[in-house]
């Protein structure tokens, strides 16, 4: 099996399989018994929290934050932490590595440890003339700070998604004031996506099972995308039916009201708890902006 | 091309929601008001689509992977600003999945892949496709907008390290090199073989989805 | 083509189709020159092959296409352009409902309760009444379990039922189904087949476009053939006696039947010709008590012959 | 469950599952400890209600996915997700056909003669064999006219045969169908089901997956009954006399056979039952020609009890 097949085939799995499955919004833990509309509020002010707090420790009490949050949601650790890490957090780590060594950054910084020294300045190209290779204090920090704030980020997400369904979370944007027919959209599109996803593992399945020797990279591309034709194609027609289905049942072209069913249930969920958890989420976020606006 | 959160300092990432307000409004009003009902379930299903084909990693030469993002293909489609909309959609859900294109970022990367990739793939298009044909001019239009794209995407987050240190640490003459040259070399040829084939493909089959745009240029928006 | 009965002029024609054809864009004909009418409260199939324009025919029915040509009059307004895009629709769509052959072009919401309400919910109720359409609707499909439920979380026969609730939600008076039993187990068939029956019994009238001929006698009174232009109209019974007819458009008798005249062959002498099993139980205890006590089936000079003939005429195999 | 007839033991087993599972990633179970072998030049059929992991179990014996406990032996030869990767699964496909469902799955290329060659292009044949193959494989399905036609533009029946085509070009050994019948006609569905049964008589055996209960006497020798786990296993005679077992899992017998049972009824007391009309006229001919020269249908005492128990056994409808 080619690199393609197999990522493609793995990614797809895991769309259907994991993503849909719901399997951890489905526990009885804290996040899950929150109203999800005030929860995604809670989890914006956290998100941004993050990205503006400057330094190191403040973002260590972020992280020391959200995984009290995944042992009391019932979340296993494990599982939690290969879901966080896997992607982006290493990657960014690979991405930030260099950045410790003086030659890759902007400001100079005090030298850690040096380790080469030319004598001369070196000129090379996209970078600054430099003398000496060096890993630097600052660089270090800052890395360390970069790849931490990414790691919260991306923890906080993941814990956002995993406590709550998909058609709550995707109301919950309309507390945000996102306008009706973008929500009915993504409603839409995340329904459809299953079920491409679907047709097009399917499609996947059919060409490996046809694959009877070596494929060349260029064939494959090629293949990739009359494969994407044929979903295109099947896709659009799918849509004229859909719209076809939706005019039949009295859709007018306006988006109002669109999904009253998951938001008014929302609105029954654990007021009190949830309103809780809000204000001690703003009072934690803003005690500590402030303190670093004063420091 | 995906940034996710932690990369942009709050600064970016409230200019880059900002700029997008407009936009985003503009597209929501255009789309109702021109393209009707119909394109609803049209956009939602093509973004969909849109979002599985950022899926499609493809290997590339030097070891690494590369992904398009579909937008000029959708734009060709339905017009530019049905695909603000289709491939914002597609970018929401893609945050919260995979985290990948974060949440607070979402601003920027709407405006790397929302919104300078269909408009600059689409008036490429427009302009080539009379002189050199509707799968060529798919193909350049593609390949100009990703790159474009990219390093929009790159000045984005080379200005970083001017503005706050803890964010992305490399300055404009790393990032916009390093991203151009991912772009112009890997995922840049991909988006332009698929966006090509793709439009080849459609050309033979549905001729007309291609040509809906030139009977009725109005309804489709520009 | 035949004519229709007479008892049928009697009574409402809800919808009229005059002289009806339909092009695709790319010039492809699908339809040509249909005349059909549905009254208040029957149960009609239109049975064809794949790719006959059943389908077409059916989105004709239902107001969301026009015809190149002729006249399509939905409860007595001959539509047109103008009227298909204003507001008259509504009311007219609301009247009518389509479910199509795909489900999953009925079930675009997040959960199956959203997908009953969507119906509702463009009627201007208020969100009380809609809760009690939804409920009635989920109770008279028996699926209240499966109201929370995701679209792609179902099985095939669920997700026919769910979206039979989605077009129900509105209560229309005609329904019109695509292919209703197709991808269904023996089971879920049975099933779909009592709910459409049902609501024929509370006097919706009920249009099914099919290509399984075992479903026609218990989905139909009466029954149009289609390929492309109509090709036979008349009851289950009539449209099932002409099978050269039938063969010629690529459909068959159902398997009861063709039993039967094999048991002609053998000399049994039925009065008339059965289409499902219940009415075969029916025909014999009838001739039986009629023909002193008892059939007789025997092999007669001409058994082997006519058999062959049967044989030759039912079969589509070369 | 019963056991396999002795008859096919001798035979080489081509493609065998011991102890099989499958649960999907979220932990929903497909297949549940399936013990099932297929022995050269058979026709096998595997029958099941929605949902009863058909599909899963045509996947792991086309070696596309592992099952998540138990063994796959294709060829003799255990699958590991190391073979599943490696060269060697190459010969292994080669020698494997699998026909999906949805025919739009298999026709991704721009013509039909571009989907067919698919396969062969991989075989490191030259341009000249590549062509021939194609050739012969459209003559043999007989649609050589379609070849130059996008898959988009063609019929149900048309699509179904191109995509059978695009399967046979590589010239598997054994063929696995999914629901090789599902939306076509009546005329389509004989079309296919000769071309199966001409393949299986040039030596390819043939696993078909369906929910039709009326073909699988035609496609079959012996029938796998799947919900999960295997149910029953047998000739289609053997399944279909326990019909109990059927009804447990949303399924039924053919038509002919209830017709038969209603005879019985009536006291026509055959000596085997029939599962299709050809079946039928055998025993009909038969019984007549050994008993005397007729068969007497009469009401005696028990035909109205036996006819309402015969009802409550079949039937699915509440």
């Amino acid at each position: 099996m080619s690199f393609t097949e197999r990522t493609l085939y793995e990614i797809i799995n895991w769309v259907r399989d994991s993503v849909f499955s719901e399997i951890y919004a489905d526990k009885k833990g804290f996040l899950q018994s929150l109203n999800p509309r005030i929860k995604f509020i809670a989890f914006l002010c956290l998100l941004v929290s993050v990205v503006c707090v400057r330094s190191l420790q403040v973002i260590l009490f972020f992280l020391l934050f959200s995984l009290l949050l995944v042992y009391f949601s019932k979340i296993p650790f494990k599982f939690y932490l290969t879901r966080v890490l896997i992607f982006i957090p290493i990657f960014t780590g690979i991405v930030a590595f260099p950045s410790i060594f003086n030659i890759f950054q902007q400001n100079k910084g005090r030298p850690l440890i040096v380790l080469y020294n030319f004598g001369y300045t070196v000129n090379f190209p996209f970078l600054k003339p430099f003398s000496t290779i060096e890993i630097t204090e600052e660089g270090v920090y800052w890395a360390l700070t970069f790849v931490l704030r990414v790691t919260v980020s991306v923890s906080l997400t993941v814990l956002l998604i995993l406590t709550t369904k998909w058609p709550s979370l995707l109301s919950s944007l309309s507390s945000i004031r996102t306008p009706e027919t973008f929500i009915f959209i993504l409603h839409m599109t995340y329904r459809y996506i299953f079920l491409l996803a679907t047709l097009v593992s399917n499609m996947l399945f059919s060409r490996k099972s046809r694959i009877v020797g070596k494929e060349t990279a260029i064939k494959s591309w090629k293949l990739n995308a009359n494969i994407i034709g044929a979903l295109f194609l099947k896709s659009h027609d799918m849509s004229e039916n859909i719209y076809l289905a939706m005019l039949s049942r009295g859709f007018n072209g306006q988006v109002s009201r669109s999904m009253i069913n998951v938001k008014e249930r929302q609105m029954k969920e654990g007021n009190i708890k949830s309103y809780l958890f809000l204000i001690a989420t703003v009072i934690f976020c803003a005690t500590i902006l402030l303190k670093e606006a004063l420091m | 091309m995906h940034i996710p959160d932690g990369y942009l300092g709050p600064l970016t990432c409230a200019v880059m929601f900002l700029v997008m307000v407009p936009i985003w409004y503009f597209a929501l009003k255009n789309t109702s008001k021109r393209l009707g009902p119909k394109e609803v379930p049209m956009i939602a299903v093509l973004s969909a689509v849109s979002f599985l084909v950022m899926m499609f990693n493809w290997p590339v030469p030097d070891g690494t992977t590369a992904h398009m993002v579909g937008g000029t293909l959708f734009a060709i489609i339905l017009g530019p600003w049905a695909s603000v909309i289709g491939i914002t959609v597609a970018l929401v859900i893609q945050a919260f999945f995979f985290g990948d294109g974060g949440v607070t970022a979402l601003g920027a990367n709407c405006f790397n892949m929302a919104f300078v990739i269909p408009f600059v793939g689409y008036f490429i298009y427009k302009a080539l496709k009379e002189r050199i044909g509707k799968v060529a001019s798919a193909g350049v239009a593609a390949y100009i907008a990703i790159n474009i794209a990219a390093v929009v995407a790159a000045i984005e987050f080379g200005v970083q390290p001017y503005i706050a240190p803890g964010y992305c640490p490399y300055g404009l003459n790393l990032s916009i090199p390093a991203m151009a040259f991912a772009h112009l070399t890997t995922a840049g040829p991909v988006a332009a073989v698929v966006t090509a084939v793709v439009v080849g493909y459609l050309e033979r089959s549905r001729p007309d989805l291609l040509a809906l745009k030139e009977t009725s240029p109005n309804i489709r928006g520009e | 083509m035949k004519k229709a009965s007479n008892l049928w002029k009697e009574k409402t024609a809800l919808l009229e189709l005059k002289g009806v054809c339909y092009s695709y864009p790319d010039g492809t004909e699908a339809l040509n020159n249909i005349d059909l009418t549905i009254y208040r409260g029957e149960k009609v199939a239109v049975i064809g092959p794949n790719g006959a324009g059943k389908t077409t025919l059916l989105k004709i029915l239902d107001g969301l296409v026009l015809p190149t040509k002729g006249v399509a009059k939905i409860f007595g307004m001959p539509l047109n352009k103008k009227i298909l895009n204003s507001k008259k629709m509504y009311n007219v769509r609301k009247r009518l409902g389509f479910v199509f052959q795909d489900p999953d072009v009925e079930l675009f919401s997040a959960t199956v309760w959203d997908d009953i309400a969507f119906g509702p919910l463009h009627l201007n109720l208020s969100h009380k009444e809609i809760d009690k359409r939804v409920e009635e609707t989920l109770k008279l499909l028996n699926i209240e379990n499966l109201k929370d439920k995701h679209p792609y979380n179902l099985s095939g026969g669920e997700k026919r039922k769910a979206a039979i609730a989605a077009v129900l939600s509105v209560d229309p008076e005609v329904l019109l189904l695509d292919e209703p039993t197709a991808d269904l187990d023996p089971r879920s068939k049975a099933e779909v087949i009592d709910i459409i029956n049902e609501l024929n019994k509370t006097g919706k009238t009920i249009v099914t476009a099919t290509q399984d001929m075992d479903i026609v006698p218990e989905l139909a009174d009466r029954v149009y053939v289609l390929n492309k232009e109509l090709m036979a109209e008349g009851t289950p019974k009539e449209i099932f006696s002409d099978i050269e007819m039938l063969k010629r458009n690529n459909l068959e008798v159902p398997e009861v039947m063709k039993l039967f005249e094999v048991l002609k062959c053998f000399g049994y002498d039925y009065t008339r010709l059965p289409l499902s099993i219940n009415e075969a139980i029916k025909v014999l205890t009838e001739t039986i008590e009629t023909e002193g006590g008892h059939i007789h089936l025997h092999i007669h000079e001409h058994t082997h012959e006519e058999i062959k003939k049967l044989k030759g005429k039912y079969n589509h195999h070369s």
